[in-house]
């Protein structure tokens, strides 16, 4: 990987840049793009590269998306910014019940690249409307791919293989991490195939399977549990739909114990997809219960002490993989 | 007024293809050959016929659950439409999609849609393509007069004015939207009315006078292929048949289904206006409607002796891109 | 339990007629409700018996379930009928950002009676639009209960619950199911508790685990099974949240092997959440992994081989519990 | 015009009240005391002031994520407003809300509401109880010119309009959303003009005269409870601070804000009235500005000194009836 260090908005930018440049049927749409380059400054650069070809809507959720799908259908291959991915909500019908079913519907007569851009996650004290965890609703619906990258390089790689999908590919990018840095390549052939999950540390006595901002709390849990002898090998999904089961039972052979994390709430979760699939695919190479770590199962709250409180944390994660290991 | 007489004759030919083809699909519902629930547009020919005369090839459509008349009205393939009635393997979906879920994108036939106003975000969406690769198509969208009442029609005529799209809103008011009455459900009562409320021109046409629909239609076209944005045109028709085949339809009045039949059908009243204008008499009727006849019973021999989907086909087609 | 039989819509109704004679701030809006009773003459005699309070509306889910949450934090307890449950996409806003976290949100201040009522499920060869089975997604979002129940008799008892608790709840009913017969009692008191399974078959060798239309299933596979010398144990599970897991713990322990089946697509579905406890919670009592039996992960189609083929089958099931049977 | 002095006096006390609460989060936003993000409603006064001088204690208001004058104009009360933007445990919310989500039940606000246009929905169901419950409350909306054209608009306008719910919609036009201009964002100019699409009675107001919004408002209260149905109001006005606080604002020139302030600030053109009718002067005015800061300061101590709410209490408030 090469050295250059850059944040996770300027990959996605850069990305952008690259992929907008050879493809003029891609364009960006979605509420107030071109004053700031994006609510998060997320598309720097991009309204002055490409002028017209990143366009401010009114603030029409609904019709948004169905200008990325009508669009997608007609010749283009559109990237729909979402603004924050709560509002997902207000484009259930377009998403769900058009997005991902027009193709099969129609019997394969069509193909619909569109890529929607969701910026998720909590932490910024942005309460129970501005905060959420979605993806495990699109991992229900058959038809939309879902990527949920956690580093620079990854939200790179990615968000190229999305926009050269041909498919509804949802895409969730933490709000937190925007500003994080990280090595990412500069080639611009540089491409993280979806479906590829990457061991980003070796492990023998646990595995811990996670994806977004659960693989910063998992590196660092990984690292606390060195300090006790514990060796945990972190397994950064990246695209839970298509998922990487194979790097997942490799590494599963080789620890026998495995903990999900991620910060959509425990419940009906991704965390219990992929559990359920572990116990039976690899029940005899189990020797601990598969851990679950995410968010308690309320809404995320406003406050800090109550928001630090629901949110998983390092401790969380340790705690888990304490729990599996010596057990 | 259009006077090519060859036009005027092909309408009036496709009206009655639509006519038969949903009086045929009444049958073969009723007989058990049809799965599903089908909903048929038995008494609207004058706005999916009109409207569509008006438009090219690859121009585009978004149509509905009562579909079928824009499907045959745009140019869709009969065999097809039936084979995917029934089911069938050689349907327009390869039996995945059915009454409610047709589509023929190599005509421009975004697909018809289960959801009420699921139309209007996709088909805001072609108008934007359009734009955007600075073609001289124009998108086309029915909807219902029920639909008219749900939030994305709002959202779409919005953005449809403010970009200026080529894009033509068309509500067909046919009085009803399943047990409710449009009177009860709208507002108001002529729902072009709201067009205002966009900049955008809203008319109210008699949509069983299928020229006065094609007037209508064509000016609309003409300003969208000129650059200078959508139209709103409400075809002001009635629902012969009930909301879906077999609906007890205990919401209204025989009476009040006669009174749109007979002198107010639109296929009658253009039989009326091309006897009156010499291009049709007793045998050219019949010879039309024993070809349409013979073209519906070929298409039905073919969906008959087509076979059924494979079960394991159910699951293909749902990527592009598998894995 | 009496003897009398009748079928899941009119246990329906007679519970309607009964909570809507006991308490006036109930009443029941959505579309197409008056002229036919509701489009599956579900609420039969209720329009006659309480006029002014079965409400025709437009097409508006977004409003229809907004009328709900206003009216209920308002005083009143609204019955939203959804039409389709596949339409709660057009209100997920509604549903899952305003319903499920007002109360939370605002600190507790007030209270949220509402019964949203989805008519689900697939078989009529109604395809991608009308057959879904989405509960899956509300068991993901905090602040609503979910209800999916099989039997007449469950229906009267947990709508009755429903109506009578003071959160949002969401109630799915099998479509196919309405006309299917079954004991119901008289008794105007009779009433199932949310968060209650049944265990509607004893059996020592596997568990079936189901809800709504997944019980059938389980019952005729059960049968089939005893033919071959293996006793199912079916649990219906009738609440997905409160979950009787309790119930699930004791059967388990007793079988020490489980089977999920639910109509929902198998990925993401509730049996995923249900694996995960069951191999965290029972991980010691397992002697196989948990099978989970569902829908095959693609829209519903609509042709009578596709649809069969991707819905789950009496077969499917039988598979499933003799895999972990004879493991 | 209403010439009860005391009332006209407490209009004014009420706007001082407004501004200097945003005047002082924005303060303590900068300062970090404030978590998260909030969005100020200085130079909107004439608006929330205006209207909700025209209703009762038991009438409800439903509003949006710039919402602290609509919470303070219907009585509020200070100390547990303040506390709820500090994120403290004797917040409105117990701290879990925050300024997007403060709500008092007990004075008919059904909340603040973090998704633009999510009240409309919910207001439309609040009209709908009172006419099932035969009072004579009305039920009161905000939305900006952004949420406006959002779908729920159109959804709650035409429900409220067939039903005649008591409900009045209060767009505040203040120009911009977010960084989107509503010349840019919205298919027609005056806003009120999408009212007669639905048969309701729409007026332009001058928001940022607060006797006007009043007259306006009291006109749509006397029809609602009259049982004469709902009414649009636009009360054209200007966001003086960003859309939130630290909005870099590239979007508009320091020049256009400015010519919203001054004369045209709705605080200082109600005090060149209320003087000029010899209800106001300076000593009068500097009392009251400092009886304001007083409650304010009272305010700012009760939350300072509040405790945070203890970690575990996020899992309390969940449901009414908890498993
Ligand atoms: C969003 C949504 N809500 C409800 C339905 C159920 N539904 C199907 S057709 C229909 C009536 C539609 O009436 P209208 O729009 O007037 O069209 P018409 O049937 O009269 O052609 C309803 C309520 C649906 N398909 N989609
Ligand atoms: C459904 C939805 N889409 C987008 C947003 C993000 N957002 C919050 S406020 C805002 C602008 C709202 O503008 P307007 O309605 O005019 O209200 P104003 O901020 O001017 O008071 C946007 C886009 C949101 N909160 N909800
Ligand atoms: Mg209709
Ligand atoms: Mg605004």
């Amino acid at each position: 990987m090469s050295e250059r260090k850059i944040s996770a908005s300027a990959a996605l930018a850069e990305a952008l840049h690259d992929e907008m440049s050879q493809d003029e049927s891609i364009y960006i749409l979605g509420e107030d793009l071109t004053a700031h380059a994006g609510i998060f400054g997320q598309f720097k650069g991009l309204p002055e590269a490409f002028p017209g070809r990143i366009l401010d809507t009114p603030i029409s959720e609904m019709c948004i998306v169905g200008c990325g799908v009508g669009s997608a259908l007609t010749g283009m291959r559109p990237i729909v910014d979402l603004h924050f991915s709560d509002f997902v909500t207000c484009a259930m019908d377009e998403l769900c019940n058009q997005a991902a079913k027009i193709r099969y519907m129609f019997g394969g007569q069509v193909k619909l690249p569109m890529v929607v851009w969701c910026p998720d996650g909590a932490g910024l004290r942005a309460a129970a409307q501005h905060s959420q965890s979605l993806e495990s609703w699109f991992v229900h619906t058959p038809g939309v791919k879902v990527v949920v990258p956690s580093e620079p390089a990854d939200v790179k790689g990615l968000i190229k293989s999305a926009i050269r999908d041909d498919d509804p590919v949802m895409f969730f990018q933490h709000k937190r991490l925007f500003a994080k840095e990280g090595p990412v390549p500069e080639d611009k052939d540089f491409i993280i195939p979806l479906g590829q999950a990457a061991v980003k540390r070796e492990g023998s006595d646990v595995s811990l399977l996670t994806y977004g901002s659960g693989y910063y709390l998992c590196a660092q849990a990984a690292e606390e549990l060195a300090k006790d002898g514990i060796e945990a090998e972190v397994v950064d999904l990246r695209t839970l739909k298509p998922l990487d089961m194979d790097t997942v039972a490799q590494s599963i052979k080789k620890t026998y114990r495995a903990v999900i994390v991620h910060e959509a709430c425990v419940t009906g979760g991704f965390g219990a997809e992929l559990a359920a699939r572990i116990q039976s695919e690899l029940f005899d190479y189990l020797d601990a219960p598969v851990g679950r770590v995410g968010t308690k199962d309320v809404p995320i709250p406003f406050s800090p002490p109550l928001e630090d409180f629901v949110l998983p944390s390092v401790a969380d994660v340790i705690e888990a993989a304490k729990a599996v290991a010596y057990r | 007024m259009p006077e090519d007489s060859n036009l005027l004759l092909s309408m009036y030919k496709t009206m009655v293809k639509v006519r038969q083809f949903e009086s045929m699909a009444g049958e073969y519902f009723a007989a058990g050959d049809i799965p599903g629930f089908i909903h048929l547009s038995i008494g609207q020919e004058g706005s999916s016929v009109g409207i569509c005369s008006a438009l090219r090839d690859d121009d585009y459509v978004a149509t509905t659950h009562r579909g079928h008349g824009h499907m045959i009205a745009k140019g869709a393939d009969l065999n097809k439409m039936v084979a995917e009635l029934f089911g069938k393997a050689t349907g327009y979906c390869k039996g995945k999609g059915g009454s409610m879920h047709i589509a023929d994108f190599s005509i421009g036939i975004l697909g018809a849609n289960g959801v009420v106003a699921g139309g209007l975000p996709i088909i805001t969406g072609a108008g934007l393509s359009i734009k955007y690769r600075k073609t001289d198509q124009v998108a086309v969208v029915f909807f219902g007069d029920g639909a008219s009442n749900r939030g994305p029609v709002h959202e779409a005529m919005n953005m449809c004015a403010i970009w200026n799209l080529p894009v033509l809103f068309v509500v067909e008011n046919n009085q009803w939207a399943s047990t409710t009455p449009q009177t009860y459900s709208c507002s108001v009562g002529d729902l072009c009315t709201r067009a205002a409320g966009y900049g955008i021109p809203g008319v109210a046409v008699d949509g069983n006078d299928v020229l006065a629909v094609r007037e209508a239609a064509l000016e609309a076209v003409a300003r969208a292929r000129a650059g200078e944005g959508p139209t709103f045109i409400e075809n002001k028709t009635y629902r012969i048949r009930g909301h879906f085949e077999g609906d007890p339809q205990k919401y209204r009045k025989e009476a009040e289904v006669k009174a749109w039949q007979d002198e107010k059908d639109p296929i009658n009243r253009y039989t009326k206006l091309l006897t009156q204008k010499k291009l049709l008499n007793k045998t050219k009727i019949q010879t039309i409607w024993d070809e349409v006849k013979a073209e519906l019973d070929a298409a039905l021999d073919f969906a008959k002796s087509s076979p059924f989907p494979k079960p394991e086909d159910a699951l293909n087609d749902l990527f592009s891109n598998p894995y």
